[in-house]
């Protein structure tokens, strides 16, 4: 299971890379909400070890549970990356309404001198 | 056989049906020619299918850990209400944004209503 | 009506207190509970009002009728996807209901989307005509049209 | 002819209030079970998007009428200011004191200052995605 | 017995997700992909159903009637937009 | 301690010059001024006599002790020399500045800069601590900095400034690593000190780098070949500023500097090669672009660099002593250093003068053009005497102190070629030809000077101002020194013993006790060779001035012609646009080229480490199953994501990220994790439904303009980025080296009061996590507020958007 | 063990951003409370350093948590010397918010994002915890995103989408890289993976993982990885450019530090090798763009890359002398940079250009400004006895005692084109013809003068009164090299 986990990662890794070096804006952000669900499921197959253990609720009585502080912290960084990426998107909005596209070949700014 | 086991037993094929329910319905989703045809099978037949399932889950628990699930009932219900509601609403955004009725479709009551008038029109332009 | 929860609440606490168990348990409650409605049912007549849970049995009612239809047609639906060569008719008609309020309208919609071979469209603004997407138009439209009738009796006997 | 949403306007009403209420559970359960702070504030704050969504802004408005951003910072201020006020009490920034105590009615219930914590997150959840959701919305 | 019929279940419902993605890739119309979209979501209300059954929690529940309630706001969301394009209003003019 | 003071005190003045110009504007400023250098003369001048005895002194303020920075003060003969000299020629340039500059001018800016650099250039010449020598020698760049481009407005000037800044911070730059060098190597800032236990380090492989970086120190701030360049851009300053700075004193701290660290690096050959060599070369090369010159600043600055390249040189060659060792043969070759510093003094001397000079001649008749000049001796005659006895001292002619200086270099360059280094390849000719060849053109000059602006005719039209004899005061300062000129000639011993003595002991500490140490100046010592050389100079000399417009073609043949001006003028140009052409190359201002860069770095870094180090070793043993139905979601997943790449419609994508986001959900319910699966499916809606908000006002997709090319390129890219994840992924799987912490965390219900251990992770032990993360959500939230409410109003204000 | 104290540089101007939200319309009430907070900061910054000097490295375990388990504040030398300057740093770029960032912006929460951020940096300097440090930065990131759009300039909406992008990749390199490290020793506290890493040896696959966060932090530092950073930093409003130019980078840089001091330093064949060859690329491509371009905010946008350099090179030396170098430099860095941006904004404000052959004569008009700008100069050059001047030195026997010799002369020489780049600034600007008539002549807000006098002060006390810093980055460099302090402080008798 954590080496399909992993190869999945890395093929959402990929396609969220090739997202990123699109010329349009939303690609762009889209390739960074992927990104960030590689970015989660990496982290939970870095505990020790997927299904190996129940839900991590004492309350339910199990043998084991499986590695809680992964959870915690992909829990931590979905609530940041949720922050960004809604940042990240007003902005992409802002900008269109501001100069009128969302090419970012259009979008050079300071360079174009 | 107890009852328990009994009771777990139908839970478990009314997930079974369920599950069955849902790659039929899913069958008429690739089969039918158009969205609002589609719609009856995604809509009620998947709504169905969860309907057993989750009457099935509720049952299972209900007789195995004899725990009443407020939450499954809650969920049964709430799909219930819910699932028309969507299915209502997608079909009208589709006919609204000006998806095409399947060529075999024999009467359109709506479409003398909506589009014989334009002014009236308000919003059905294709945004998306 | 007030009157009658209130008695059914008295009797479940007596029924819990005749019990006498160590501690206060819910399961007991509603057993008590029970016991009261069953006794208020048989007892109605005596306050010269309605029974008050009437509109649940009405409701239940309501809801067989569904199951049945949503039994029937989906079964007429199934088949249809699954049959071979296609042969159903769609098409949007149009229905004037008798239903007045929103309520009304919105669960005769919902019942009626909730069976399959048919979804609302649209509702009229005024609120009353429904416009009806039927997946077999000419085969279904009467039996649709009888299944309308019948849930918006049953509506009216929840409602009114 | 005008789009009629009253069978989307029935529903929600009911829907509504199922969604707050499971919103608020959650929130409550989260120390022993799924939920929380952040997803019982997600939960609250996704019916107020319904809400948004079903109704328009200026009638929604009318029915709440509360600055997000200020329920926001309020939020914010008690998660941080939680942790502030074991300082004021000598212990470690951010330690929660927790206990079981025998109420009256309640029975033997656990109480602990997390539940204020966990609040402030709820708050700041609820306030920050309507901010977000309005202000975009009202930006034409 | 039980074991194997929850296993097949829940290969049904995957089968069904994976073929409601299809459509959503294929389209052709949007709504067709929300409603594809939809189907996912009910479908994985009843899928995770399952697995807590196997799983032998209840650890789960909660996110049945969540899903529920977000693939319902999904819908609505999607819908407005494709009526409307805008899915919150300022002001409904009617 | 008052010698420390001393270096306090100019600086000390230069803040309360501005207060008093403020009040008193009637008067002077530079009355005031003045007082400051001739009190330091007369006070340093008070020592002579005890220095001249052999005392030193010194006095240490703590400054940053623990690195061993100290202030420590020392005052030797060398020292004392330029303390004098600093001093001296500071208050007759101040005296001449006050007749020279009209009170129009910003004169408060003036003296606090010239104070500055007094200051500055006694803290240079009196710091024993190589660190607070280096901040004093970088205030003199500064002070020089700001005065050549006292006259900012104009062009030339801040040419001149930037182009002397950048060369003698350069220098000093280097000097500073040398420093530190040395102190790397001797554990001690101190001069004293290091020269004191030098010996010992001589073997290091620093050694040299440090003298050569020293060096640079030097021959920057002394302007020598190929740093010259910037002394004649200086002359742009005020002519006393020229005369002195520029000619008297901060170019000579380059000097000062090989003084200084003669004892500490003379035993080395690299060291007289280098010395001498540059000095030799910059002596030639000087003397004869000098001759080219028709500005006669220029032609004074050329002469400087000439001059200061022949001080230079002697004191190369005047290291040959110390690589000698010390015994009664070697203490022969210490005479070029008592050369050299006469000659420093006499330089001084004559060109101070020379330069108030031509600065009377430019402020009289508002031109310094040769070819405009000509005829002034009959109608400013003071003038011409000084400048007589300026120019005929600098061309080595008696009875002036520049002959006594000239023949004792000859003599040493004679001395030196007899040196086992020099014989060996004759070298030791060829340096004693340059220097003669310099020595003939310095004549030139030195006539070029005298005659073609004192003799000849006058022309009024060719100059801007009406001729007049410069007032009185103006003359008292050049007067001084050309009395100086004649009375040094007739007493050099004078000067020999109570000044030269004391600094050559300080520059040769070993040879203290040689009497020969300092020779007995004798302007008659027979017919020896250096006599004759002196006489072929004046006739060779006498025959080129004559018949120069004969031989001016030369100039115009390639070595000569060559203009390192040019060529630094030119670099700089290059560099400009280099840097232009080669920073615009890679900031292309397109995020996508960021993006590569990022993830090419990304690939080359971790993946290219990962190949090289190995660590590929997977594990794959501890597994857990798949059933069929998750391989079914993750093959969806896989399919969703692929299809996020085809697909034509943005909503399309949105509603695959949605599925994306769902299926993960689903896998966390399938990794048992019911908070991440809850939460992710909210926020998977919320995210969609943002969306949604902001597609409204967004374009639809316009398809991918970029070509194949550019789509393999990224695909590759991708690709690889995708692979180095899951490699490294894979590997960490199978390489797990410790427990886990969390084990701790099961016993949450315990500890903190709850069966959720997730929870009790985010309430409670990692508490502060959610915290902060609250607070990032909450300014995500107001940020998105301000994002869109603010709106600048000022927009057509835009000055990027030109 | 109480030392709430340590946690105050980051919860007072985390609290003072939250209070002023609520004063939104109240400028005034705003403007008092941002400078009490920022005093306060100030003065509890110096007793934390100065109760180290005392009794060590000061910890903080959040909810009573021994570590590793719970999250903690570790207050060392060099933390509190960078949060120390940080405060002061901010406190007075406050003073020149007052009177250059206009009503608009303070009405829409500008104070508070500026108090987020100190928040996020002071966190990032202060917490022992790695994913923390990366809650830190987010924290930090944020309001820096919110800063750089503040006023939706065209300009400011452009340049901040390539910086929020490139942030949120590099935001995503850090989170992979702590999934990689957790996933191989299983611990997220600091001082507890150093004490891991150091058990097992930090083996090849350990150092692959470092290198991530070498990537992470060097695109946040702008070692090599600085093509986002030019751009960025010359959007902005003056006072954010000036609190950037100040900060951000400087956290990157403390980040580098801290792993590749504490966690990091077994194999320096490697890593450190490559931060020196990117040091030195970061340098050369720093002055080469310092040169390229006639933008004001260009030019000083490339010096701030050349710092970058500067500093790490100091870390690829890894010996205490030159770390003593490298923390100089970053004190002296974040005031003068700060000064540099603060006086490139108002020479923008007053002239309402930015090229500098669009400029001339400014000194005449306003001499001060002038003057100040010629001090900066003459600080960033590293001459003495300004404030830059004591870490060349120490960087330079640090460079000479590691055999490092090309990184001095690199660093050396970039010295010198600093000093030109702004050479050019200055005397194209400052001096020559008078281009502004008196009519013409926008007045110079003393408020916008005040805060550069203050920066400039400081530099040149600094550089005179070094002596007073040694003891403080003594320790902090002696604690660099010495891991174990660090690791004892953090984890006594708990390991
Ligand atoms: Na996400
Ligand atoms: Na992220």
């Amino acid at each position: 299971m954590e080496t399909l986990i992993t190869v999945l990662v890395g093929l959402l890794v990929t396609v969220a890379v090739y997202l990123l070096l699109s010329r349009n804006l939303i690609r762009v952000i889209l390739g960074s909400a992927v990104l960030s669900h590689a970015a989660h499921l990496l982290l939970m197959t870095m505990g020790s070890g997927l299904k190996k253990g129940s839900a991590p609720l004492l309350g339910e009585n199990a043998a084991s549970y499986v590695d809680a502080l992964p959870q915690a912290l992909i829990l931590t960084a979905i609530v940041i990356s949720f922050a960004v990426t809604a940042f990240l998107l007003v902005l992409a909005y802002r900008t269109y309404k501001k100069t009128g596209t969302d090419d970012l070949y259009a979008l050079r700014g300071f360079d174009d001198e | 056989m107890s009852v328990n086991v009994m009771g777990e037993f139908i839970g478990a094929l009314l997930i079974l049906l369920g599950g069955i329910a849902s790659v039929i319905s899913v069958f008429g989703l690739i089969r039918l020619p158009d969205v609002y045809t589609r719609s009856h099978a995604a809509t009620k037949s998947s709504t169905l299918a969860v309907l057993l399932t989750l009457s099935g889950t509720f049952l299972y628990f209900l007789f195995r850990e004899q725990f009443v699930s407020v939450r499954v009932l809650l969920g049964i219900v709430f799909v219930f209400l819910t699932a028309p509601v969507a299915g209502h609403l997608l079909v009208r955004a589709a006919y609204r944004s000006k998806v095409k009725l399947a060529d075999i479709s024999t009467e359109d009551a709506l479409h003398e209503v909506l589009y014989t008038n334009e002014t009236e029109n308000d919003g059905s332009s294709d945004k998306s | 009506m007030p009157a009658q929860l209130l008695l059914n609440l008295f009797i479940a606490f007596l029924w819990m207190t005749l019990m006498d168990e160590d501690e206060l348990k819910f399961t007991t409650f509603f057993a008590g509970f029970l016991v009261g409605i069953g006794i208020i049912f048989f007892m109605h007549r005596f306050f010269g009002t309605q029974f008050y849970l009437r509109r649940l049995v009405k409701t239940i009612k309501l809801l067989f009728i569904f199951i049945s239809e949503l039994t029937q047609s989906s079964i007429v639906v199934l088949g249809q996807i699954l049959s071979p060569k296609l042969k159903i008719k769609p098409g949007i008609f149009k229905y004037e209901t008798v239903l007045k309020s929103d309520v009304e309208v919105t669960m005769l919609s919902l019942l009626l989307t909730l069976t399959p071979g048919s979804v609302v469209m649209e509702v009229s603004p005024e609120g009353d005509t429904l416009y009806i997407h039927a997946m077999d138009v000419e085969e279904s439209k009467a039996g649709l049209i009888k299944q309308l009738k019948n849930f918006e009796k049953a509506i009216m006997e929840v409602t009114r | 002819m005008k789009i009629n949403d009253v069978i989307l306007k029935t529903v929600t009403r009911i829907v509504v209030f199922i969604i707050l209420t499971f919103g608020v559970e959650l929130f409550l359960s989260g120390h022993n079970n799924p939920g929380g702070g952040f997803i019982g504030g997600l939960v609250l704050s996704s019916a107020f998007v319904l809400l948004y969504l079903v109704n328009d802004i200026e009638t929604v408005r009318k029915g709440i009428p509360f600055d997000f951003k200020k329920i926001a910072a309020i939020g914010v201020f008690l998660a941080v200011g939680s942790g502030v006020g074991s300082v004021l009490f000598g212990e470690n920034f951010l330690t929660q004191a927790f206990g079981h105590f025998d109420l009256p009615i309640f029975g033997v219930t656990e109480l602990s200052t997390v539940v204020l914590f966990e609040a402030g997150v709820a708050l700041t959840v609820v306030g920050v995605v309507v901010t977000i959701i309005l202000t975009i919305s009202e930006d034409v | 017995m039980i074991e194997t019929m929850l296993m097949v279940s829940l290969v049904l419902f995957s089968i069904t997700i994976s073929i409601a993605i299809i459509r959503i890739i294929l389209g052709p119309s949007m709504p067709d992909r929300v409603l594809a979209l939809d189907m996912i979501g009910v479908n994985l209300i009843a899928t995770i159903a399952v697995v807590s059954i196997i799983l032998k929690t209840k650890a789960f529940l909660e996110v049945i009637l969540i899903l529920g309630i977000l693939s319902f706001i999904g819908t609505i969301a999607f819908s407005k937009a494709i009526e409307r394009g805008v899915i919150v209003e300022r002001k409904r003019d009617g | 301690m008052t010698i420390t003071l001393s270096i306090f005190i100019p600086f000390l003045a230069a803040i309360f010059i501005p207060l008093i110009y403020q009040r008193i504007k009637s008067r002077h400023i530079g009355w005031f001024v003045i007082i400051v250098p001739i009190a330091l003369f007369v006070f340093l001048a008070s020592y002579i006599p005890s220095i001249a005895n052999g005392s030193t002194y010194i006095h240490t303020i703590r400054w940053v002790e623990s690195v061993g920075i100290h202030f420590t003060t020392y005052l030797d003969g060398l020292s004392l020399i330029f303390g004098l000299l600093i001093t001296g020629v500071g208050s007759l340039v101040i005296l001449y500045s006050i007749y020279y500059l009209s009170e129009r001018e910003s004169l408060g800016r003036f003296y606090v800069y010239l104070l500055l650099f007094m200051g500055a250039m006694l803290g240079v010449v009196l710091s024993d601590n190589l660190m607070v020598l280096y901040v004093f020698w970088e205030l003199t760049s500064i002070s020089s900095f700001l005065l050549i481009a006292f006259w900012y407005h104009r062009k030339k000037s801040r040419y001149g400034a930037q182009k002397s800044m950048l060369i003698t911070v350069s220098g000093g730059i280097a000097m500073l690593a040398g420093f530190i060098m040395l102190q790397s190597m001797t554990g001690s800032f101190s001069v004293r000190e290091i020269v004191a236990t030098i010996g010992q380090y001589t073997d290091e492989p620093l050694f040299i780098f440090a003298m050569l970086l020293v060096l640079l120190g030097a021959f920057t701030k002394s302007a020598q070949f190929p740093f010259h360049i910037w002394l004649p851009d200086a002359m742009e300053a005020p002519t006393p500023v020229s005369a002195y700075l520029h000619s008297a004193t901060m170019v000579k701290a380059g000097i000062y500097l090989v003084a200084r660290f003669t004892p500490i690096f003379g035993g080395e050959t690299v060291w007289l090669y280098a010395v001498s060599g540059v000095g030799v070369f910059t002596l030639l090369l000087g003397s004869l672009n000098a001759v080219k010159q028709t500005d006669l600043k220029a032609l004074l600055a050329y002469s400087t660099i000439s001059q200061l390249g022949l001080v230079m040189s002697l004191f190369g060659l005047g290291s040959v002593a110390l690589q000698q060792g010390y015994s009664t043969d070697s203490v022969i070759y210490t005479q070029a250093t008592f050369a050299a510093l006469f000659h420093l003094v006499n330089h001084s001397t004559f060109k101070g003068a020379l330069f108030m000079v031509i600065g009377i001649v430019d402020h009289e008749l508002g031109t310094r053009d040769i070819r405009r000049l000509g005829g002034l001796m009959a109608f400013m005659p003071v003038t011409f005497t000084i400048a007589l006895i300026g120019s005929f001292s600098m061309a080595g002619l008696p009875p002036f102190n520049g002959f006594l200086s000239k023949e004792m270099f000859f003599e040493a360059l004679l001395n030196a070629r007899n040196l086992e280094v020099f014989t060996t390849n004759s070298i030791g000719t060829l340096v004693l030809v340059a220097a003669w060849i310099a020595s003939v053109f310095t004549f030139v000059y030195s006539m070029i000077i005298v005659f073609q602006t004192f003799f000849g005719e006058f022309h009024q039209e060719r100059v801007e101002k009406p001729i007049n004899e410069a007032s009185k005061g103006m003359l008292i300062a050049p007067s001084i020194l050309a009395t100086l000129v004649i009375v040094i000639f007739f007493f050099p011993n004078v000067v020999g013993n109570y000044l030269l003595r004391p600094a050559m002991i300080a520059i040769y500490p070993t040879f203290a006790g040689a009497e020969r140490l300092t020779p007995h100046i004798k302007a008659w010592h027979g017919f020896n060779p250096a006599l004759w050389m002196t006489i072929g100079v004046v006739v060779l000399g006498t025959i080129l001035y004559r018949f120069m417009r004969y031989w001016r073609g030369i100039y115009t043949i390639a070595p000569l012609k060559w203009n390192l001006d040019t060529a630094f003028n030119a670099g700089l140009t290059w560099l400009e646009n280099g840097s232009h052409f080669l920073t615009r190359l890679y900031m292309k201002g397109y995020l996508k080229d960021y993006l590569v860069y990022i993830f090419v770095f990304f690939i080359i870094a971790v993946g290219g480490s990962i190949l090289f180090t190995g660590s590929y070793s997977f594990d794959f043993s501890d597994d857990s199953s798949i059933a069929i139905n998750e391989f079914l979601i993750v093959l969806a997943m896989a399919g969703a994501g692929l299809a996020m790449i085809f697909v034509k419609s943005r909503m399309t994508a949105i509603i695959l990220n949605g599925v994306l986001g769902y299926s993960i959900a689903l896998l966390f319910v399938v990794f048992r994790a019911p908070d991440l699966a809850l939460t992710q499916t909210i926020v998977e809606t919320v995210t969609t439904a943002l969306f949604l908000l902001c597609f409204y006002f967004l374009p639809e997709w316009k398809k991918e303009r970029s070509g194949k090319k550019t789509k393999i390129f990224n695909g590759i890219i991708a690709i690889s980025a995708g692979i180095v994840v899951t490699v490294l992924g894979l590997a960490v799987q199978g390489n797990k080296m410790f427990e886990s912490i969390s084990v701790y965390f099961e016993d949450s219900y315990r500890l903190a009061g709850g069966k959720n251990i997730v929870n009790t992770i985010l309430g409670d032990f990692r508490a502060f996590d959610t915290m902060l993360e609250v607070v990032v959500l909450f300014i995500a939230g107001i940020g998105v507020f301000t994002l869109i409410k603010l709106k600048s109003k000022k927009e057509e204000q835009d000055i990027e958007d030109q | 063990m109480m030392n709430n104290i340590i946690v105050m540089p980051m919860i007072i101007p985390l609290m003072t951003g939250i209070i002023l939200i609520f004063l939104r319309t109240r400028v005034n009430s705003q403007r008092i409370l941002s400078i009490l907070s920022s005093i306060a900061t100030i003065a509890v910054s110096l007793v934390i350093l100065n109760r180290i000097q005392h009794e060590g490295i000061l910890r903080l375990d959040f909810g009573g948590w021994l570590p590793p388990y719970g999250i903690l504040f570790v207050a060392d030398s060099f933390s509190m010397l960078l949060v120390v300057t940080t405060s002061i740093v901010t406190g007075i770029l406050l003073i020149y918010a007052f009177s250059s960032i206009g009503k608009q912006h303070e009405n829409m929460f500008f104070y508070p994002f500026i108090f987020f951020l100190v928040a996020g940096v002071n966190g990032s300097f202060l917490t022992g915890d790695l994913f923390n440090m990366f809650v830190c930065f987010e924290v930090m990131l944020l309001s820096s995103y919110v800063l750089i759009t503040m006023g939706g300039r065209r300009i400011q909406l452009v340049e901040s989408i390539k910086y929020v992008t490139i942030n949120v990749l590099s935001s995503w390199f850090f989170l992979i890289g702590i999934a990689y490290l957790y996933g191989t020793v299983g611990t997220l506290n600091m001082a507890h993976l150093s004490v891991r890493v150091a058990e097992v040896g930090q083996g090849p696959l350990l150092t692959v993982i470092s290198l991530m966060f070498l990537i992470v932090f060097s695109l946040k530092a702008g070692l090599l990885l600085y093509f986002w950073l030019p751009g960025s930093y010359s959007a902005p409003p003056t006072v954010v450019a000036a609190l950037f130019g100040a900060l951000l980078t400087k956290v990157g840089i403390y980040a580098m530090f801290r792993i590749f001091t504490l966690i990091f330093y077994h194999e320096t064949a490697i890593t450190h090798t490559a931060i020196g060859i990117m040091a030195i690329l970061t340098m050369i491509g720093g002055s080469i763009g310092a040169l390229a371009y006639n933008d004001i905010r260009k030019i000083v946008s490339y010096n701030v890359v050349i710092a970058v350099g500067f500093i790490l090179a100091g870390l690829a030396m890894s010996s205490e002398v030159a770390f003593q170098g490298a923390i100089y430099y970053l004190i002296h860095d974040m005031i003068v940079k700060a000064l540099l941006f603060l006086i490139a904004g108002t020479m923008i404000y007053l002239t309402g250009k930015a090229k500098i052959e669009e400029m001339s004569g400014l000194i005449r008009n306003y001499p001060m400004l002038g003057w100040l700008f010629f001090i900066t100069m003459l600080s960033l050059t590293g001459i003495p006895p300004l404030s830059g001047f004591i870490s060349k030195v120490f960087l330079g026997q640090g460079a000479i005692e590691t055999g490092s010799y090309l990184l001095l002369a690199v660093a050396f020489m970039s010295g010198i084109f600093v000093l030109y780049s702004l050479l050019r600034i200055f005397l194209n600007c400052f001096w020559g013809e008078t281009i502004i008539s008196e009519d013409d002549d926008v007045p110079l807000k003393k408020g916008m003068l005040v805060p550069c006098v203050l920066l400039a002060i400081m530099t040149v006390a600094i550089g005179i009164g070094v002596e007073g810093l040694v003891p403080y980055v003594s320790d902090a460099a002696r604690t660099l090299m010495n891991p174990d302090i660090y690791i004892e402080a953090v984890l006594q008798g708990n390991r």
